[in-house]
């Protein structure tokens, strides 16, 4: 673990699988199963991620963002969850989706280009739209803690993004705003080293977890490839949340083991020594050894895992390889509850050029 | 009949919003006790408590962002920005979520947002406090934009701009805030986007809203001295636009004049003139022209009334009209 | 003659301002090592040294904040700003105080700040990557608004506005970016503020610029086999607007359509229209009309075509105007 | 002192004027004719701030934004600059213009409304043009410290901002560029305990001085009443700034004695005992009691300092009561360098109208 001298750092099981902190191990209320659930999650997400990756080389999708090397991070955090917690994701966590139980074909429409946000029902699902603006989603969770709270529901918030993000204003004014509305919300930052080709070193001066500082609440930093921290270190702001209104910011530790989408050519600024040092760390790798040392996993369940990471994926392929477009004509009731007078003669112009066009490819 | 200043009238249909639905908050930096600088939420602190209406810390962007998320947890937000240019840093959130999150989400999660925003000149404020921001938000696709010029539309916009589903930016002239006008303030069912004929005439049209609608009515009644009978037209809102009363003036009396505050270049003047232009083409006797703020930033208030259309201005570019 | 792309002329362009001017800066974020999303910044950091090329942290705010702040101590800054949509949390920086500092010290600081920024669609991007914020800017009085079509003009353009000692917004049409031109990236004067007659005809003017002058010069060739002779006007330059070449225009073929990617709503276009009908009223033989965007946020990239005006839109406003 | 139970805050002087940091006090590098020249100023501030709201109120000025009670602060930390550093001011920064010797008739043209502004050749005197986004001037000041760095230039810029200036996006994303860059410029905070009718518990939940952990630089808290404490931490952050190239926050603990403008009502917000307990910790008083204690000051010395605060905010008066508007058509050359057709048609038509109205009241 690079930062191993880093006495900071929230850590259960070292990068071979073992457990350093059999205080903090022993002290998860996660049962055997849920240890189990925790692999099959990170697992599935890896071969979802993996398979849209694939998608995008074959024109499929658009763009891709891919989220390998981060599944700890974003499955431990994710499991810790209540159902009435709600996430705000940016454009990297089809992990959380993953545990969510997100409509992955709806989601990847947002990269095919066919819808915006790729999520279906926020509201009901408790997962936010994907957000691109980077940072601007950490207000929309505090909003939405601050008036859960007002409703005296025992919910919280969770925000993701990443190490690029705190440099926004608007990080800066969400924790403010959290600190002195003492709202339950989670800031879960995944410091994967890099923001497309800034280096943190270059981003900010300071640890990412001290920032928590500035607004009067704690800031923890993790080890963002081990799950068992991740879920311990998320599992306990939540609990301080509910229970005592304080916010905290997460800094997970971890690496951005692919490019910064499929558009980026990384080969410009990653060191390549530095993408093989984190090889070693590979959190599903990890976290299997230690499933193994516990004998909690057999090579039957390790292929039933496989099998349905591989189902999913397919799934996925096959609900996403070929969707055609939607139907700009039905977009012109996205906008508004009402279409006024302007709207409806360029939806009615719009219409009547698709007609005389005749169907498209693809349409059909 | 009892006589009511905008800024009452506003204040009232705050008070009444807060009543109606529970779900409405207000907030904004230093609405709660102080009531604002300009007093439009007077005691809805005190009387409907912290919970409900609440200062903030100073953060635009916040404002307009946590109102996001408390339009996720089901709560109407009514924000307020204490002055035109204090909205900017709040731009990205309203530009790229506030108009856009239903969109995004294919219709299904609204952003029932009130932003309540003064704006306009003619008071005498210092440099940032006199702005027109009125096109930023009208050319941003999924934005309402309401902009009254009389208390009891004031009243009555404001109620309809909460009652609508949809983010509704509404734009509070600060120089007609103290204006009275007789009447109740109950809710008379005015709906968004329906322009207002304050003056009928059968010569020329004044188009306009806010802080320069009595300019033109008193261009108007200049006129009306020499003869001319000019129509003044309140536009009341620019998104959407009543295209229907627009024409129908323009073509009935076949000469437009649009007046506004904010600089000419690409200001809505523009696109109620292209309006025009394309639906009343064959009646127009003469160009439709402009009378606006010069393209300056906003100048120190010793001189702004060299830069706000004046009476002058508006009937010069009137008789332009009238003997083209 | 050696053919040239957009993304290399705008790339030489930077690397000549900064041989022939040691006080030009170029930043912002991943222009260094990547050389920008779109590369147009390739080689300058390892050529100029990270002292004069260096990446930023990801603050939008903040690049155009210190761009101030360095135009203040002698520097000329080029900031990047990577996509259309990220330059909104850099508004209140921009309008508040690049496009006001000169003004508001009464004409004693300027500020030779250009701000690069990609724009437009068509580029099957995802969302708030594809959108055309030019009104924002050309609104902002304090502010000249830049953007080439083709890549002389983007190499020409770009000098002339990187010594212009006032604040330029440079748009870069992201469409056009890999668009080439045969020709010599060698300065040729070209000023702002001048608009280019593409294509010479008596029939009907096409008003444009960015990434809609392709589609301008395709319906040009369409109608011409029709016998209908289009002129195409590339603005190159919104603010300041080539009145002269726009009206001359307009008076000579007496039909004009202006076309762009943005909203309808508030558009440029509504400045255009209003321009010629003022100036060129009596030469008019149909109205002006406006083909655009459609009135929504810009949609996803596999209905983008849709939205965007096509060669088919444009013939219909033509087809519009020549039948009125 | 209100918060003498912090441990934290750097004093040399308390509220009597005695001497409670020794070391301190004998490290400073001021001599008598400094010290002397300290009080000068706080006297001049206190007396042209007064002259100011009573222009206001005799309609002279159109609002007026008091410094009362932040003499200290705004004069112990301009007297720490040198010539070549660079203020960037907000709104109420009279006493630093004092210390800087800026036209101050110039600078109330700004509260007149005859310009925006408010300094003549910001370049020039070093100082920038008053701001009022508030916290947007924060950046402008890292900019010109990048900028000076990058010109070999020993030079620092300072800027002035307030509690409430913290929690906007702006001031983090100066500080962060700060520390990155390692720019040299001192963040100095006027923390006067409100911001308009937001007192600093709703503005923040955390130390204003502990939000420098979030860049990687020193935060400091110092007494901003006490004027030698004032100028000691400016120094050392000048100095550090200097030849260390690390920013620092410097959180002055101070109090608006005044409304927050001359428009504004704070009875309706600020509590008369807070103002009253506030009034014992008077910053001039406190330093007189310190210079007289020392034998620094007589008489005759304190009576001349009347007399040049008096000639001083006479001279403000003379300049700025019934000055005339300047000519908006003068205006049009302000913007830009040249002046294109579209505007010169606006200039002519205003101009036209000018002389047709004739000479304006005032005018003459
Ligand atoms: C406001 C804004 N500016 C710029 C971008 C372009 N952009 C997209 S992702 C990214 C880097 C983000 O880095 P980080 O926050 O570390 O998240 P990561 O991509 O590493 O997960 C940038 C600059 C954006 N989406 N939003
Ligand atoms: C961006 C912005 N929002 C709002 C305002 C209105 N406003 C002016 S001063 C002020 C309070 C500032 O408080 P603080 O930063 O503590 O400084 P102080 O006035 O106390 O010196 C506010 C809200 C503004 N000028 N700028
Ligand atoms: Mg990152
Ligand atoms: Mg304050």
């Amino acid at each position: 673990m690079e930062r191993a001298e880093d006495q900071t750092i929230v850590r259960i099981l070292d990068p071979e699988g073992r457990v350093v902190d059999p205080e903090a191990r022993q002290a998860l209320d996660l049962k055997e199963e849920d240890l189990r659930s925790l692999y099959r999650f990170m697992a599935l997400s890896r071969q979802v991620d993996l398979e849209c990756t694939a998608l995008q080389r074959q024109g499929e999708l658009a763009v891709y963002p891919p989220l390998i090397g981060q599944e700890a991070a974003q499955v431990g955090s994710a499991f810790a969850l209540g159902e009435e917690d709600f996430v705000f994701p940016s454009y990297r966590e089809v992990g959380v989706a993953v545990v969510r139980d997100i409509d992955l074909v709806e989601y990847m429409h947002f990269h095919r280009g066919t819808r915006h946000g790729g999520i279906d029902d926020p509201v009901g699902k408790r997962f936010g739209e994907i957000s691109v603006p980077v940072s601007s989603q950490t207000l929309h969770a505090v909003g939405w803690a601050m008036g859960a709270q007002k409703d005296g529901r025992n919910a919280c918030a969770i925000v993701y993004f990443g190490d690029g993000a705190t440099s926004q204003g608007d990080f800066h004014e969400a924790c403010n705003f959290a600190g002195v509305f003492r709202t339950p919300v989670v800031f879960f930052c995944q410091n994967n080293a890099w923001a497309i080709s800034v280096p943190l070193s270059k981003q900010t001066a300071a640890p990412i977890w001290r920032k928590a500082e500035a607004y009067g609440f704690p800031g923890v930093r993790v080890d963002g490839n081990d799950v068992l921290a991740s879920y311990a270190v998320t599992r306990e702001a939540l609990d301080r949340a509910r229970t005592e209104r304080t916010p905290t910011l997460i800094e997970a530790v971890t690496y951005r083991m692919g490019p910064h989408s499929t558009a980026d050519d990384r080969t410009r600024y990653q060191p390549t020594e530095e993408i093989d040092r984190w090889q070693e760390l590979d959190p599903l790798v990890r976290f299997r050894a230690f499933l193994q040392s516990e004998g909690m996993v057999d090579p039957e369940f390790l292929d039933r895992v496989e099998r349905d990471a591989k189902d999913l994926a397919a799934s996925v392929r096959a609900g996403i390889a070929g969707a055609p477009p939607r139907d700009i004509r039905e977009m012109f009731g996205w906008m508004w509850g009402d279409i006024p007078a302007h709207l409806a003669r360029q939806r009615d112009e719009v219409a009547a050029l698709m007609e005389a066009e005749g169907p498209e490819d693809g349409d059909a | 009949m009892p006589e009511v200043t905008m800024a009452q009238a506003i204040n009232q249909g705050l008070r009444r919003a807060l009543t109606d639905d529970d779900r409405v908050l207000v907030f904004g930096e230093d609405i709660g006790k102080l009531g604002g600088v300009f007093r439009i939420t007077d005691r809805l602190q005190e009387e409907f408590g912290e919970d409900r209406v609440f200062d903030t810390p100073l953060a635009e962007s916040a404002i307009l962002g946590v109102s996001i998320g408390l339009a996720m947890a089901g709560w109407k937000p009514v924000p307020e920005i204490q002055f035109d240019a204090f909205s900017y840093p709040a731009l990205d959130q309203v530009i790229s979520h506030v108009a856009k999150y239903r969109f995004r989400s294919a219709g299904t999660v609204s952003m029932p947002i009130v932003m309540r925003l003064p704006v306009g000149g003619a008071v005498g404020a210092a440099e940032h406090h006199s702005e027109s921001p009125e096109v930023y938000y009208a050319h941003t696709a999924g934005l309402k934009v309401v902009i009254p010029s009389t208390p009891i539309d004031a009243f009555n916009l404001l109620l309809a701009s909460i009652r609508d589903p949809d983010p509704v930016i509404y734009l509070e002239p600060k120089a007609r805030y103290w204006s009275k006008e007789p009447g109740e303030l109950e809710p008379n069912g005015l709906p968004i986007g329906a322009a207002r004929v304050l003056r009928e005439g059968a010569h020329g049209t004044l188009v306009t809203w806010g802080g320069m609608v009595p300019r033109c009515l008193a261009a108007a009644e200049a006129a009306a001295e020499d003869g001319v009978e000019l129509e003044v037209l309140d536009l009341r809102c620019l998104v959407p636009l009543d295209l229907d009363r627009l024409i129908a003036s323009a073509r009935k009396t076949g000469r437009v004049v649009v007046v506004h505050e904010a600089p000419m270049t690409a200001g809505f003047g523009g696109e109620v003139v292209a309006r025009v232009v394309e639906d009343a083409f064959e009646y127009l006797e003469a160009p439709v022209l402009r009378v606006t703020g010069y393209d300056l930033p906003y100048p120190p208030a010793t001189v702004e009334e060299h830069y706000l259309p004046s009476v002058d201005r508006i009937l010069l570019a009137v008789q332009r009209t009238l003997t083209f």
